[in-house]
């Protein structure tokens, strides 16, 4: 498939990184059009569940953007992120689905330029690993 | 089946420019549940808000979704727009169409189309099963506890006595005034500090509103806004007291420098505050070398502590003025005397005869001990040469830190602090002295290194942020909460060890365990809900069949698109 | 030791203290759980059927307003056990322990790692293995190998939820497994997502007692699955299940491991 | 505090588990699967995971109802049995006996089932009694009967392990029989080739090796095809059709006009799939055939049985450990009803009624006096009915107002009664034309026997006891009996029905309680010493050889036409069973599978502008329905397919009554249907 479009997931944080990708709309820093973003109010509201949910049925690439550590809205928020996503990520890569799909970030409300920056290499290390295999599966 | 409405913005040529947006409204027509389709020029303009209204009304929408920019400004306006026309303001879904797509991939028009509509797919999906909320109440305790008697304190202990609001100071030193009962004389008017300490104190001492905590420390606090339980060490006592609402100023503290610049070696080298109090007493010395950013803004502390600048230019023309032919030379990194009376400040210093130098971060002054005073070399950017200067004194610059304990104290308050132990305010300019937990707010250098005139200036503001609830004597509860569905709740536990609030207990209802939100002490971050094995605890407005559906809408177009 | 029912039964009524006791025990030709009270004949006790008592155990538990039971556990079941003290579901102190060590044949069949109970009432103590040689195998493959293999294993899957009705640490009553918010088949197979979501909820609960494994009709290699994930959360957190004090560190703060971010 | 866990069987398919069911203080909790049961091996399906859950549902009947001025009333036992008997015998006395029929019950024990055929054949003098394996497996039963003597699974669940080659048609096995889809995934493992024939992708089909998808009602012509393929190649059991069968060069002579081209016009099965699938069935060492509803329910169902038997004979898969031909029945205990005689032809144990050397016996043995005329079966029952020729009915817990085809015309049939008495544990869609209703205990609360698919005699345990007034279907038949005034009703336990039975079935000759309660036993088993039989015709077939027959294929009885162009196809999905009286009571299953819904193939689906989801009509010659699409490409284009379950959009409000002429079994599988957008 040389014409590959990879459908991506956003998690942003109200505060931050939601803030930051408004940021980097403001400052007109461009990216590639593949990233859907849905906001909720901390990272660490974003269920495994819906990463799970996403990859199983052929979404290409999931991003969990949330506030640095130490800087989250909600005191400790983002702590249980930083611990859920990597263990999401090993038993991704157990059952065979390439963890690389998933990244988590930190993206604080002045980092549009991170932000950008994010998007861009995520994009391209979706397109590097091709289409979700699972999306061709059927069971 | 609910009736949604979708209006998507032009904003002009910022989204109409780039996206198709005749386009996109002919696709979410035939979106599930969509019963209206329309766009707007400006959808936030009165035109534009009194169209939508009008559509709310004639085509009885249930449900109002608006594609436009980002909810983080406008969503008040058009849930204010949805109240009007008579639709729950949680019936409304936001999808961000400008700052996470036109503006951002304003080359690719065809691309930057195709995302938009499924930006609304996914904000269609959600809004169809949004609920109506009602935001709940709670009354206040008309008493308020103010932490840090230092200016900023003492300043919004007072504005709260004056207006009849009965307040706790705790003021952990034995007694009041915090970093200004060292400093003498403040700029940039050089206004004396005892007489501003003195009538606040008084006035406080007067008023039988005002309970003063003298070496005190609070060593417990539960509750939330409008129920505070606080217990205090005071001495040896411990003393209980409810209040409804809570001002931190806590303050900061000057750095001890660390083994620098000859610091605790030479006795010539002093810090800032030791000079205040050697200027107090009168004694100003011939020549002296301020070093300016010592130990920031350099790696491991990064920030600009502000208020270091004014100071330095403030004693450096006492010394003047005290000894016209004294010798003084800062030695700076960036001169930051922002604003017009501490710009002026600068000129006066460079007028008479202070020396500014620039040194860079990669070559800072070196000092050497010597016969009455110290000697300092240091390379001069301008001259592009080492210079070798000496004086009676060095005074070290550094910065304001965080107050010793402020860990401690954000864990009792459950507010957040950055990574410099500087407490973190709710949104820097549009909530800038209060914490993200209501009730709780925040003034002076707590928040980061102030001058006495931000610190009173911060100080009123968050008394009379403080005061709302209080006199309201009721407040209105976010309803962004997290709620357990009792009959699914398994009792794992799982929510109440996540909670960052610890807004959530164990309970049994009706002989069955289950857990129980607190809904005024909830901010609603949903770090339960992802916790919950079973999807008893949901979010208000992001529950997981809401968030669930944005993503089927988004396999389903993608899957879509494949097939095509 | 000739006869083990007599010793569980002193072992719990005399010398414990127990008021009821939960066993294994044959009739009519067949061995199955037998919840006795003090007094009443315990009957044909067997220790060979691998029954999860900790899950027939906590399914009774809330009808049960009094009395210390007495339970025939094993190792899996002992940290199971402690799981669900952990969480406050079951009250440790109305529990009397009666510990099994497993037979050589078990520790096989579970390529258990840890097969000794903290006190080894019945039976002697075996050796645990070292490595489940289906996860090593798994191990050494290439990705889209794994996948393969999950996706014809999981294909297999009937949806009888046996997996989680016998799991002794599945608490759950309602389970979003049987809903399509996150599993979007309604049908059978259900797919990936609820066999990862699964994964995703046991990891820090699991005791790998392979009662998964052995209740699936589709001969699914879960207790595999289970190792590989529960090896995961060792390996990046330290943490394994089945004691009564250590909270899962998907529950904690940073504070204490790593506070500091990755510089990229 | 009292808690036990009593072993007993489940109340859905045929396969027979075995599992505990837990009881707090009278109350079911849960169900624990059986880790020693033979069958179940510690495993369940959800259906029985879940087959506590309506036992004790508040819609329970808990009281005798009577019908008054279009109304029903709560009445006593005796006034409600007494007003059945009198009722029944007013209408025998001015109609004659055969104006009378029963309908016996899957679902109730092996000793209930004795008794209603009894008490139709005793105490009201007719042998109009049948029960749903009309609807089922009557083909089977003759059909089988036909080839090989005996009308039951030929071998055992457990045996599929070990067979190198499983041929499944018409069963969706991992959906209907889930614990005999286990075992054939567990031979898979093994190394054994599955190939499953289907006019659906069925969950099994995914993972067969072979998958062919052929027309609705198009079997007969495939085996046939498959059977040329053997005996061209040489690959059929020379030593087994010599020694063992008759009639095969006949056979010979029908297959020759099915190539595998002539086949796939028929079918539309590929040639070489068609070739590979017969190489792979007939060179396998044990290959084992299981079927189901898709070959039995059709017009011609007894022939497409006989069919398969052909296919086994003709490669000696007979009389062999994991071989055979195995119909997979789907009600707990078909199999029980069928042996206890609940059929229109059978007394107890296959003895015929026409045959005066076993209605001698009966007489003798219940000492009254027996018809030996045949009695009439559920489907041309249904016709008597609506002509007036049957007046009066009873029926033990079935729905034939969800269950049978074209429910229209059942719908006037029971208008026709004169009189209706029904038992059942809920009130049904059935329950509404009732003139009495007496409640009954369910499987949980009661003792007895079923035989499961494989002819082994499972026990029921008492767990709970009945809600309300209800009583076990085996005193309710005592007290029917007695007031009819008949001989033989004095039974205080089931065990002491089933010694009965025993004496006068040989087959269950050696069945006890006693035996049962501790043994697994397959029938045959004549007498107390036989340890009972899992293979059958090891050593010979009861006639002597096994009988081929050469049948040609013949199309359904109704065909597309240009007003209902599509083939509609019924069955069951994995969480509902059969008519939804237990399984929509237990929430869990609801949850899985709430709402009717109509299969249909996604090209087709585009055609006709319907998307997933989209509500639709579904119109037969009969009747018309509303309920819910779902588009999948696990469907042949030209096809849909309709779960029963749902009486809200019954798919038997569609299907085509006409039937097999020697089964009478309707053809359920395929009937003409238009599907429309609505």
């Amino acid at each position: 498939m040389t014409d590959f479009k990879p459908s991506i997931l956003a998690f942003c944080c109200n505060w931050c990184s939601y803030a930051g990708a408004d940021l980097a709309g403001v400052s007109r820093l461009q990216m590639p059009p593949n990233v859907h973003v849905i906001r909720v109010m901390c990272s660490a509201s974003v269920k495994p569940e819906y990463v799970i949910k996403a990859v199983t049925q052929g979404i290409d690439g999931v991003l969990v953007l949330g506030c640095h550590i130490g800087d989250c809205h909600y005191l400790t928020g983002n702590h249980r992120t930083a611990k859920r996503i990597p263990l999401l990520q090993k038993i991704l890569d157990e059952a065979g689905i390439d963890s690389r799909r998933i990244k988590l970030d930190w993206v604080s409300a002045a980092e549009g330029e991170k932000y950008q920056k994010v998007v861009t290499e995520f994009v391209e290390e979706i397109r590097r690993l091709g289409p979700n295999p699972l999306r061709e599966v059927r069971f | 089946m609910q009736r949604v409405g979708v209006f998507v913005c032009h904003c002009g040529h910022n989204i109409g420019s780039v996206v198709d947006v005749e386009k996109v409204v002919e696709y979410a027509k035939q979106l599930e549940n969509v019963a209206v389709a329309d766009h707007n020029l400006y959808s936030c303009s009165e035109e534009g808000l009194g169209s939508i209204k009008k559509s709310i009304r004639e085509n009885k929408l249930d449900v109002v979704v608006v594609a436009a920019c980002t909810p983080r400004t406008h969503e008040p306006l058009f849930r204010r727009a949805c109240e009007q026309a008579g639709v729950n303001k949680y019936l409304f879904e936001f999808v961000n169409i400008r700052e996470h797509c036109s503006w951002i991939h304003a080359k690719e028009k065809e691309a930057a189309t195709e995302k938009a509509k499924r930006l609304i797919a996914m904000g269609v999906a959600k809004a169809s099963l949004l609920t109506p909320q009602k935001e709940g109440e709670a009354s206040v305790i008309p008493v308020a506890a103010v932490i840090g008697g230092g200016i900023a304190g003492l300043t919004a202990a007072a504005s709260l006595v004056s207006q009849g609001i009965e307040t706790h100071v705790i003021e952990k030193e034995a007694r009041l005034g915090g970093l200004l009962n060292n400093i003498s004389v403040i700029g940039p008017e050089f206004v004396e500090t005892e007489p501003l300490i003195r009538r606040l104190k008084e006035d406080l001492e007067r008023s039988p509103q005002a309970h003063i905590h003298l070496e005190s420390r609070i060593v417990e606090l539960g509750g939330f806004i409008g129920n505070f339980d606080i217990k205090i060490a005071e001495g040896a006592k411990t003393t209980d007291f409810k209040v409804g609402a809570i001002i931190v100023a806590t303050g900061g503290r000057e750095l001890e420098p660390t083994n620098v610049y000859g610091f605790g070696k030479i006795p010539t080298v002093i810090t800032q505050m030791e000079l205040e109090k050697r200027l107090a007493g009168g004694a100003a010395p011939s020549s002296a070398i301020f070093i300016q950013c010592v130990e920031c803004r350099q790696p491991g502390r990064e920030y600009c502590s502000r208020i270091c600048c004014n100071v330095t230019l403030k004693n450096a023309l006492r010394i003047i003025r005290s000894n016209p032919n004294a010798r003084v030379t800062v030695l700076h990194r960036d001169i930051m005397s922002y604003g017009t009376t501490a710009e002026r400040l600068y000129r006066e210093a460079s007028e008479s005869g202070v020396s500014f130098m620039r040194y860079g971060l990669e070559s800072p002054p070196k000092i050497s001990e010597k016969e009455d005073g110290a000697s300092v070399e240091v390379f001069d950017e301008t001259l592009n040469e080492n210079i070798g200067i000496s004086g009676e004194i060095v005074v070290l610059a550094t910065p304001i830190i965080s107050q010793e304990g402020t860990a401690e104290t954000a864990k009792l308050l459950k507010v957040p602090a950055d990574k410099n132990g500087f407490f973190l305010e709710a949104h820097v300019k549009l909530r800038p002295v209060e914490f993200a937990t209501d009730g709780v707010f925040i003034c002076g250098s707590a928040r980061w290194p102030s001058h006495v005139t931000e610190c009173i200036a911060q100080g009123l503001a968050a008394a009379a942020k403080a005061a709302i609830p209080i006199r309201g004597g009721k407040v209105v509860i976010e309803a962004i909460t997290a709620e357990v569905d009792v009959e699914r709740c398994a009792a794992c536990g799982n929510c109440v060890l996540a909670c960052p609030y610890e807004a959530i207990e164990m309970t049994v209802i009706d002989g069955k365990r289950c857990a129980k939100v607190n809904e005024a002490q909830c901010k609603g971050c949903g770090t339960c809900v992802a916790a919950c094995p079973n999807d008893a605890m949901q979010q208000k407005g992001f529950t997981t069949r809401q968030l669930g559906a944005m993503i089927d809408a988004l396999i389903k177009n993608c899957k879509e698109e494949a097939v095509e | 030791m000739n006869d083990p029912g007599k010793e569980i039964s002193r072992l719990a009524f005399d010398e414990r203290g127990a008021d009821y006791l939960l066993a294994v025990r044959e009739e009519y030709g067949n061995a199955g759980p037998a919840f006795v009270a003090k007094g009443e004949d315990v009957g044909d006790i067997r220790t060979d059927i691998p029954y999860q008592l900790v899950t027939i155990l906590r399914k009774i538990y809330p009808y049960m307003e009094d009395g210390k039971i007495a339970v025939v556990i094993r190792r899996c079941e002992e940290k199971a056990l402690n799981e669900l003290i952990k969480r406050g579901i079951i009250d440790g102190d109305r529990i009397i322990r009666i510990g099994l060590a497993c037979s050589e044949g078990q520790i096989e069949a579970c390529r258990c790692t840890d097969p000794v109970p903290s006190c080894v009432d019945i039976g002697s103590p075996g050796k645990g293995w070292n490595e489940d040689q289906l996860s090593k195998e798994l191990s050494a493959m290439s990705s889209e190998e794994r996948l393969d293999f999950w996706v014809a294993q999981f294909r297999k899957c009937n949806k009888c939820y046996a997996c989680s009705t016998n799991c002794p640490v599945c608490v759950c009553d309602h389970c979003v497994l049987e809903e399509c918010t996150f599993v979007a088949e309604k049908g059978i197979p259900p797919g990936m997502a609820f066999h990862l979501i699964r994964a995703y909820h046991l990891s820090d609960k699991c005791t790998e007692c392979g009662e998964c494994e052995r209740s699936c009709p589709a001969h699914i290699p879960l207790l595999t699955f289970r190792k590989m994930t529960n090896r995961d959360m060792k390996d990046l957190y330290g943490y394994e299940s089945g004691d009564t004090e250590t909270v899962s560190p998907l529950l904690t703060t940073l504070e204490g491991d790593l506070l500091e971010e990755e510089e990229d | 505090m009292k808690i036990d866990h009593v072993l007993t069987t489940c109340p859905y398919c045929g396969t027979g588990c075995n599992f505990y069911l837990q009881v707090v203080n009278e109350r079911l909790i849960g169900v624990i699967p059986c880790k020693t049961d033979e069958i179940s091996q510690g495993r369940l399906c959800i259906k029985g995971y879940n087959a506590h859950t309506f036992v004790q549902h508040p819609d329970r009947l808990k009281h005798p109802m009577i019908k008054e001025k279009g109304k029903m009333r709560k009445a006593s036992w005796d006034e409600a049995l007494d007003k059945i008997v009198s009722e029944i015998k007013r209408i025998t006395s001015e109609h004659g006996n055969d104006s009378v029929a029963v309908f016996a019950s899957a679902k109730c024990t092996t000793e209930e089932n004795y008794l209603f055929q009894k008490l139709a054949r005793s105490a009201i003098g007719t042998n109009n009694v049948d029960h749903c394996a009309r609807l089922c497996h009557a083909s089977t039963v003759a059909g089988l009967v036909y080839s090989f003597g005996s009308g039951a699974m030929t071998n055992s669940i457990p045996e599929f392990e070990d067979a190198n080659c499983i041929l499944v048609t018409g069963s969706n096995t991992l959906e209907a029989h889930p614990l005999i889809g286990s075992r054939i995934l567990k031979a898979m493992e093994n190394g054994a080739q599955v190939i499953v024939i289907d006019p659906r992708d069925t969950p099994l089909s995914r993972l067969a090796q072979f998958t062919l998808h052929q027309k609705p009602g198009s079997d007969i012509a495939w085996i046939n095809g498959m059977i040329r393929v053997i005996i061209e190649e040489g690959l059929f059991d020379k030593e087994f059709v010599d020694g063992r069968t008759e009639l095969f060069e006949e056979l010979k002579q029908v297959v020759q006009q099915y190539t595998p081209e002539e086949v796939e016009k028929i079918t539309g099965i590929e040639p070489k799939m068609l070739v590979d699938a017969a190489r792979t069935y007939a060179k396998a060492d044990r290959s084992m055939i299981a079927y189901a509803m898709g070959i039995t329910q059709h017009s011609n169902g007894t022939d497409l049985v006989k069919s398969l038997a052909n296919l086994a004979m003709v490669t000696g898969n007979v009389g062999k450990e994991s071989t055979g031909v195995n119909p997979l029945r789907g009600q707990c205990n078909v199999q029980g009803a069928c042996d206890a005689g609940c059929l229109p032809d059978f007394y107890p144990g296959y003895q015929k009624v026409n045959d005066t050397g076993a209605n001698k016996k009966f007489r003798g043995a219940w000492k009254s006096n027996l018809s030996t005329k045949v009695g009439s079966t559920i489907t041309s029952t249904m016709e008597k009915m609506e002509s007036g020729e049957i007046k009066g009915l009873i029926i033990f817990g079935e729905n034939v107002m969800v269950s049978d085809p074209d429910i229209a015309h059942i719908e006037k049939a029971l208008n026709s009664l004169d009189f209706f008495a029904l038992v059942e544990i809920f009130p049904s869609e059935t329950s509404k034309f009732a003139d009495v209703i007496l409640p009954a205990a369910c499987y949980a609360e009661k003792d007895g026997t079923f035989t499961n698919t494989d002819r082994k005699i499972r026990m029921l345990r008492k767990a709970v006891g009945p809600p309300g007034e209800a009583m076990p279907d085996w005193k309710i038949a005592c007290e029917l009996g007695k007031k009819f005034g008949a001989e033989g009703f004095d039974f205080s336990s089931p065990a002491e029905i089933m010694d009965e039975m025993a004496s006068l079935a040989p087959i269950y000759g050696g069945v006890s309680h006693g035996r049962a309660d501790t043994e697994v036993i397959s029938w045959p088993c004549p007498t107390k010493d036989h340890p009972g039989t899992k293979v059958l015709h090891v050593d010979g077939f009861k006639m002597g050889r096994g009988k081929f027959a050469p049948v040609h294929h013949s199309p359904p009885n109704e065909e597309p036409s240009e007003e209902f162009p599509m083939v509609l196809s019924t069955g069951r999905n994995l969480f509902q069973f059969h008519t939804g009286t237990m399984t929509r009571k237990s929430p869990k299953l609801e949850q899985e599978a709430p709402e009717p819904y109509v299969e249909i193939n996604s090209g087709d689906a585009k055609m006709l502008g319907i998307e997933d989801g989209s509500r639709v009509r579904v119109t037969s010659r009969r009747g018309s329905i509303a309920l819910v699409a779902k588009v999948t490409e696990r469907i042949i284009p030209g096809t849909i397919f309709i779960p029963f379950h749902y009486a809200e959009a019954a798919a038997n409000r569609l299907t085509n009554p006409a039937y097999d002429p020697i089964a009478q079994i309707p053809e359920l599988k395929v009937c003409a249907a238009r599907i429309e957008r609505s």
